[in-house]
């Protein structure tokens, strides 16, 4: 698959060459946005929109962003909204602004309602966008053919589900556990509980001694554990946390106490930490929605259309709006993972875009 | 010996009559910096982006200014506001266009329970607000189990006159900020509350001694600060129809920013809603002229915070400051 | 030992001090009087360090030397006894005398505090004053917190060799008579390690401290009078440059005022401050309260501007009963308030002389609903015309006029407000000859308009002078009235013995 | 000749004057019933500590199981603690030190790129910590210079700082959190001394360091002279400017122990690592009794101030206070407390 990707690089090459005349020009037309007949030419900018680079999801996104823009050795950008939603869509309209609509752009809104007002800045401008994560329910991809080419999610539902379903497992079936969730407003972390609620039910033995939310920050998580430890004490026997960051809080908390490795934890999202804890047998399991591919495939996408490589309209509907697959680690698959996830990163066939769609989104 | 003197005064009136233009100065010194750097960044479409994020920012911010000319400072705003995000987007399918009127009027008393505590109880304002901040962020939870609220295609209508209106290619929100800082101005320059808000902030003491009901006028403060601190949230809530228990957040600081980076005084007494207005331009053409100018993100912050404390630094007028603390 | 010798100094092309020259020996008090504005706190400053003279010469045991800050000032044995206002009420007495003199009991950077208390309790005692050193400034007497301002003066001896010379600027303003009495013998004790400057304006306490007094007058010193050949009347004329008499405080023009009351209190009484206090107050009728502070004068006059709420007895306005919880309230009922503390309360500094007039009623400056600033404009113009407000405009900041200016516009703002009592609290402090005259005048003009006012003064000339009637309190109660038709006015003696 | 002593600069006079309304107001002469009562006051923070203490214990008696008080309090307070040294010298000055965030995360990043972690290959053992600490320090003095020589109020020049402090944090951790693998690192948060673990008695130093500087030397004489009258204080001969600068730089150095502790404890450096300490620390502070507007107050106030959020923080866990209306519940307290406890007596102003 390396080769494709040089000879993506390499067409790409030429077809620069051929333009570069045209795209001086159009350089050196105005100030403004270039005209469209122009505007084709000069390569688009790839554009990266993601909250911020102080947690390490993001930080890996931008990484495999940089990587795919390497590959193809086209100018790529990355924006970061610092949780200020104003920031956020006022930055990606300045970029559209700044390159003239000559633009690509994969976004995870900062907030639910974010990606509406991006989106329609995105079709007024004629730019193609992909969103991931957060969406309104009644926003959809097709409304905006064929500008609005993808919104891809991780089923937080499943996830929190499935990593609940290991955390009960290691807990033998039985006992009370406590669980610390996400910013309470935030759509994946109402989805993970939500997950989370549903496994419950079928775990009749199983109590949940209490829910709070750390804000998917770990200091916060810590201070939440040491008081738990100390209102329950032994009485938990497992720890759920709606991401890595606050697992890796939580268990902080309990080596704390020496129970590092007694009390199992769970997360999501796969970060090192977390990822090195289930290797300890700290962890039971993460799950991961691979950030690394997010960031190439987020832009590879809208790319590939502006490229005229397929038509979104065209497209079935499962590929406009999708859960995508997230890589399960736990104790069995960990030590491969490390070696081909973290210590360094795979190679990823950034042409293959719909490989991983999972399942339909599915609104209540 | 008169006319020695009034030729010292002379020479502190020009200083005097400088001064005030510091800060517009250094706005326009921005976006030709900024156009150097980036050719392109001056032109239509651009700063029209600029100037819808600094609409919203400057109806928070013009509310803050009220309150920070009194001395104190209203740490709710982004709770409120979000607060407000909420509220409308639960009232527009119901009510239609009266949601906005009816969530600038929460939010006005909520400012007002703010003021109350502050005045009343006596706590220093930045823990008050900071308190109540924290409790109207606990009712915007309780409000939908801390789900976003969407503004379905229905209530969606109501809302276009704010999120994506654009008159002669300005967006609306600029003109509704406009109709603040107007209204703004005026409410400083021809009302008892402006008169007496100065003379407050420049001598409480004075202002007691003339017979002004201090307390009052500070409730009163924060009041505004909480009506603006809704109408930003309500006109947020539009752009993004929907509204969520942080759909603010993040903004408190750039709102504090936008008032002092202009000179007015964190001490009070010293201000105006029109320095506001520069001073909310000032913070939106940094940040998004970092983007613009491609200030690699992991500096924007550093850049920002430098430019923040060079702002005041060039605008303050300390002569009326009598202790720096 | 100390001599200051041909200083000048000026302020904008004003001249404070030209050619001023004194001497002091060794143990000996040296009386400072003059108008304010005369110079005598420029020389205070200059000598405590805290100002730089333009020329001229400081000597001390005959050697020249230069007074850059307080500390050097206190290097050459000069010490400066500020008012009661510059102790820090949130630190302990101790803390106040060695703040930033910790030195002699700091080891290691440990400040010793049993050591600093021992001291402290040792400079009390020079000074006689037997309180715990560490109890907090803020919560002493302003007697005593006189008595440790001198005990911090004191604390000099031991860190120079220099001869002690305690500057004492209007020392006794805020003292009560038996306090006063008690500095002195102080003082008198005290002669035998420091020499002192006194500065004060009460002539009689001048001369009974005083082995020598200079005499000041438009920044010049222009007698040197030894106190035993000296008296009150002669010395008043010198700093005046003219005969005290009626004519000064304009007795002539005291119209006799008419009988129908305005303010009337009826047992009025704010608990710890004063209690059962009567009196009636009538249109065009200038009433005077005398007292030494803690009488209670200052809390009556502030209480009937609203400051502080009344806790028994009744307060009758234009013979309606009426309970003033705030300013406002007594603004609204036609109260205006003239602040002795003219910085602070009288004027916001930083706002301009049409907007400090139009502040207590913005009304007058609005139409419909909102401020005119033409008519605002007006309305101050006209004041400054009619009483004579020196300021460039009326846009000026109040910050850059003179006091008298500045008092003229606080009478202004309640004369725009209508208001038909008026309380003048200490309305001179802080004013030269001049300006004092011209307030003077002012008061004239008002009570013959009809207004009633309430005075409270720095001095007892004043008080007689100025007032149809006066009320002497002791204690917080009421202890003497006296008429003062033009003509027959009470002398201070007769006040005094109700006083203390 | 009326203008002479008029224009005459007044030294003291305006500012000594500003004084007066308080003395004159709040302790009227010979008013000995309010002395009183501001003793009371003194008190008002630590009963409504207790207070909470009580109620608490008797909701859920497990409050009062040593491993509460050790982990769910002392462990939890000592950060805070240390924070809240720090921030009360600045605030006893009148000034504010927003600053804490960004400088934190500034002082995490360096321990954590300097000793063993899984991002480099540094080994600097305790020199990670050490100049962490330093770093701090000089970023603390940086907030003193940039405020006194520059004359920007306290608020704008640590607010800068604020965003500066995150952005470095930002660029130097890449926006990865970086774990710490150095074990001697881990162990300040781990091992434990007589049943407390080393953070407590860390906080413990910290705080009878600050005791000291407060009741024992001029440092602490000064800050509260600058606080109870800036003015007076520079009559009497006070390095006004040096004092200021030293306690912004004294807020650094604490500042930079509670980073090492931080990352100790987290095991990691991210830079939302020192989010929301700011106003906590602020909060405790002004809950505690000391008042914004400076001069009154002290660090055993802020202790007890500590101690109050904290105990509402593991209070609010320990009686499974639903997430949705923690902030609420929190800001009812604090208004509660601080109406509580607040020292009336001071100024009729308060801002």
């Amino acid at each position: 698959m390396t080769s494709r990707n040089n000879d993506f690089s390499v067409d790409q090459f030429n077809r620069r060459q051929v333009l570069t005349a045209a795209a001086a020009a159009g350089a050196g037309a105005l100030a403004g946005g270039l005209p469209f007949a122009v505007r084709a030419a000069t390569p688009p900018t790839l554009v990266t929109s993601i909250r911020s680079l102080s947690n390490p999801y993001h930080a890996v996104w931008k990484i495999g962003a940089d990587a795919f823009a390497k590959a193809i050795g086209m100018p790529n950008v990355t924006l970061v909204t610092e949780a200020n939603s104003e920031k956020g869509i006022s930055d990606i309209k300045a970029m559209i602004a700044k390159t003239g609509s000559n633009m690509v752009l994969s976004v995870d809104p900062n907030n639910t309602p974010d990606a509406r007002p991006i989106v329609e800045a995105c079709f007024k401008a004629k730019v193609y966008v992909v969103t991931w994560w957060n969406k309104p329910a009644d926003l959809h991809p097709w409304d905006f053919d064929p500008y609005y080419i993808s919104h891809i999610e991780f089923d937080g539902v499943t996830n929190g589900a499935y990593i609940s379903d290991q955390l009960f497992k290691a807990m033998g079936d039985e006992g009370g556990f406590v669980a610390v969730g996400g910013i309470l407003s935030d759509s994946a972390a109402i989805d993970r509980r939500k997950g989370l609620m549903a496994e419950l039910k079928k775990h009749p033995k199983i109590e949940l001694l209490d829910f709070q939310t750390g804000d998917w920050q770990s200091q916060k998580a810590f201070d939440i554990t040491s008081s738990w430890l100390t209102r329950f004490g032994d009485k938990i026997k497992g720890v759920w946390a709606a991401n890595d960051s606050m697992g890796t809080g939580v268990l902080e908390a309990l080596r704390a106490q020496g129970l590092a490795g007694k009390v199992p934890v769970v997360g999501i999202d796969g970060i090192p930490a977390a990822v090195q804890a289930v290797k300890a047998g700290e962890f039971v399991c993460t799950t991961t929605s691979d950030p690394y591919w997010q960031g190439g495939i987020g832009l590879s996408i809208p790319l590939q259309a502006l490229q005229g490589k397929f038509d979104p309209a065209k497209e079935q509907k499962l590929h406009r709006e999708f859960n995508a697959q997230t890589v399960k680690v736990t104790r069995d698959n960990v030590a491969d993972y490390i070696k081909n996830n973290v210590d360094s990163h795979p190679n990823i066939d950034w042409n293959n875009l719909w490989d991983r769609v999972a399942s339909p989104i599915v609104y209540d | 010996m008169a006319r020695v003197l009034s030729v010292d005064m002379a020479t502190a009136d020009v200083a005097d009559r400088i001064r005030p233009y510091a800060p517009l100065a250094l706005l326009i010194i921005l976006v030709f910096g900024v156009n150097i750097a980036e050719p392109g960044f001056a032109n239509f479409s651009t700063l029209s982006v600029v100037l819808a994020d600094a609409s919203i920012l400057f109806i928070l911010a013009a509310g803050m200014t009220f309150v920070i000319m009194l001395g104190g400072i209203d740490l709710s705003v982004q709770a409120a506001a979000s607060f407000a995000s909420m509220v409308v987007a639960e009232l527009l399918p119901r009510v239609g266009y009266f949601a906005f009127p009816i969530t600038i009027l929460v939010g006005l008393l909520i400012g007002l329970a703010s003021g109350f505590v502050h005045v009343k109880l006596r706590i220093s304002s930045f823990i008050a607000t900071l308190a109540t901040g924290g409790i109207m962020t606990g009712l915007s939870l309780l409000m939908a189990d801390g789900h976003t609220v969407a503004i379905l295609a229905t209530g969606r209508e109501q809302c276009l006159w704010i999120a994506d209106a654009w008159l002669f290619n300005i967006p609306n929100v600029a003109f509704i900020a406009l109709v603040v800082a107007i209204a703004g101005m005026l409410v400083q320059r021809y009302t008892r509350f402006g008169r007496y808000s100065v003379a407050i902030g420049a001598g409480e003491p004075a202002a007691r001694a003339a017979g002004i009901a201090v307390d009052r006028y500070k409730i009163m403060a924060f009041g505004f600060s909480g009506a603006l601190a809704a109408f930003g949230g309500a006109a947020l809530a539009a752009r993004l129809s929907s509204g969520s228990p942080d759909l603010a957040n993040q903004l408190l600081l750039p709102t504090i920013a936008a008032v002092i980076v202009a000179g007015t005084a964190i001490t009070g007494g010293v201000g105006s809603i029109g320095r506001t207005v520069v001073g909310a331009a000032i913070v939106s053409i940094v940040r998004i002229g970092m983007t613009f100018v491609g200030i690699d993100i992991f500096a924007q912050q550093i850049v920002f915070g430098a430019a923040l404390v060079f702002a005041v630094f060039v605008t303050i007028d300390r002569s009326k400051i009598p202790i720096i603390k | 030992m100390l001599r200051v010798d041909a200083i000048n100094k000026s302020f904008g092309g004003v001249r404070a001090l030209r050619d001023a020259s004194i001497e002091v020996r060794p143990h000996e008090v040296v009386g400072l009087i003059g108008e304010n504005g005369a110079g005598k706190s420029t020389l205070m400053r200059i000598l405590s360090g805290s100002m730089r003279p333009d020329s001229g010469v400081i000597a001390v045991d005959g050697s020249r030397v230069a007074l850059r800050d307080t500390h050097q000032a206190n290097e050459c044995g000069i010490a400066l006894v500020f008012q009661e206002q510059s102790l820090l009420v949130n630190m302990s007495v101790a803390e106040n005398i060695f703040l930033a003199q910790e030195g002699p009991f700091t080891r290691f950077g440990v400040v010793g505090r049993g050591r600093m208390m021992a001291a402290a309790r040792a400079c009390l005692a020079k000074v006689g004053l037997d309180i715990d050193p560490a109890r907090k400034a803020g919560e002493l007497s302003f007697a005593a917190r006189q008595m440790v301002e001198l005990a911090k003066a004191l604390a000099l001896e031991d860190r120079t060799d220099a001869p002690l010379t305690i500057l004492l600027d209007e020392p006794t303003s805020v003292l009560e008579s038996k306090d006063i009495a008690i500095l002195f013998d102080r003082m008198r004790a005290l002669k035998a390690r420091a020499s002192f400057i006194f500065v004060s304006h009460r002539l009689d306490e001048v001369l009974e401290i005083s082995d020598r007094v200079y005499v000041m007058k438009d920044g010049a010193v222009v007698a040197e009078r030894s106190a035993d050949v000296s008296s009150v009347s002669e010395l008043h004329a010198m700093m005046v440059g003219r005969e005290l008499d009626g004519e000064y405080y304009r007795e002539a023009r005291q119209a006799s005022s008419s009988t129908d009351i305005v303010l009337e209190a009826r047992g009025l009484t704010v608990d710890g401050v004063f209690h059962d206090v009567d009196f009636a107050l009538r249109r065009g009728e200038v009433l005077g309260i005398a007292g030494v502070i803690g009488s209670g004068r200052e809390g009556l006059a502030r209480t009937l501007f609203g400051f502080l709420p009344q806790s028994a007895g009744t307060l009758r306005i234009n013979g309606q009963e009426t309970i003033l919880r705030s300013p406002t309230q007594a603004v609204a009922a036609g109260i205006g308030y003239v602040p002795r503390e003219r910085r602070v309360e009288g004027l916001v500094m930083d706002m301009s002389v049409a907007a400090n007039v139009t502040l207590a009623s913005l009304k007058a400056a609005m139409r419909h609903g909102v401020i005119d600033h033409r008519l605002e404009r007006k309305i101050a113009d006209d004041w400054i015309r009619r009483l004579g407000i020196k300021t460039p405009s009326s846009a000026q900041v109040c910050r850059k006029l003179s006091g008298g200016n500045q008092q003229k516009i606080v009478l202004a703002r309640w004369l725009t407000a209508r208001s038909h009592i008026l309380i003048l609290d200490h309305p001179t402090r802080g004013l030269d000859v001049g300006a004092k005259e011209e307030v003077y005048d002012l008061i004239r003009d008002l009570s013959s308009d009809g207004i009633a006012i309430v005075l409270t003064s720095d001095t007892l000339e004043e008080t007689i002078g100025l007032c149809h009637t006066i009320l002497v309190m002791r204690d917080g109660a009421i202890t003497a009235r006296f008429a003062a038709p033009a003509g027959a006015k009470p002398t201070q003696v007769a006040l005094l013995e109700h006083m203390v | 000749m009326a203008l002479a002593s008029q224009s005459a600069p007044p030294e003291a006079g305006a500012d000594s004057q500003v004084r007066t309304p308080r003395t004159k107001h709040s302790r009227a002469p010979g008013g000995g019933g309010s002395v009183w009562r501001a003793r009371l006051l003194e008190f008002g923070p630590l009963l409504v500590l207790i207070a909470l203490c009580l109620c608490l214990g008797a909701l859920n008696p497990s409050f009062f199981s040593f491993r509460n008080l050790v982990w769910g309090l002392a462990n939890s307070a000592a950060i805070p603690l240390i924070l809240a040294m720090g921030a009360t010298f600045i605030i006893l000055m009148g000034s504010i030190d927003l600053s804490v965030e960004g400088v934190l995360s500034v002082g995490a990043t360096i321990v954590v790129l300097l000793c063993i972690n899984d991002s480099n290959a540094n080994n600097f053992g305790w020199w990670g910590p050490l100049l962490a600490i330093a770093a701090c320090t000089a970023l603390g003095f940086l907030n003193g210079f940039v405020h006194v020589v520059l004359r920007i109020p306290s608020f704008m020049a640590t607010l800068g700082l604020w965003f500066v402090g995150l952005g470095i944090g930002t660029v130097a951790l890449g926006g990865s959190a970086v774990r710490v693998l150095d074990p001697h690192i881990r162990a300040l948060a781990f091992e434990r001394v007589l049943a407390f673990p080393l953070p407590v008695w860390f906080a413990a130093a910290a705080f009878l360091f600050a005791l000291f500087l407060e009741r024992r030397t001029r440092f602490g004489r000064y800050v509260y002279a600058i606080g109870g009258g800036e003015d007076i204080a520079e009559l009497s001969g006070v390095p006004v400017k040096r004092t200021r600068i030293l306690a912004f730089t004294l807020a650094g150095f604490f500042t930079g122990l509670a980073a090492v502790l931080a990352v100790a404890q987290l095991g990691q450096a991210n830079t939302t690592i020192a989010d929301g300490r700011m106003f906590m620390t602020v909060t405790a502070v002004v809950v505690g009794g000391t008042a914004l507007t400076g001069g009154w107050g002290g660090v055993g106030n802020s202790l007890v101030g500590v101690l109050i959020v904290q105990v509402l923080a593991n209070g609010m866990v320990l009686l499974g206070v639903s997430p949705y209306v923690h902030e609420a519940v929190q800001g009812l307290m604090i208004i509660a407390a601080v109406a509580l406890s607040i020292r009336r007596g001071g100024s009729l102003m308060i801002k």
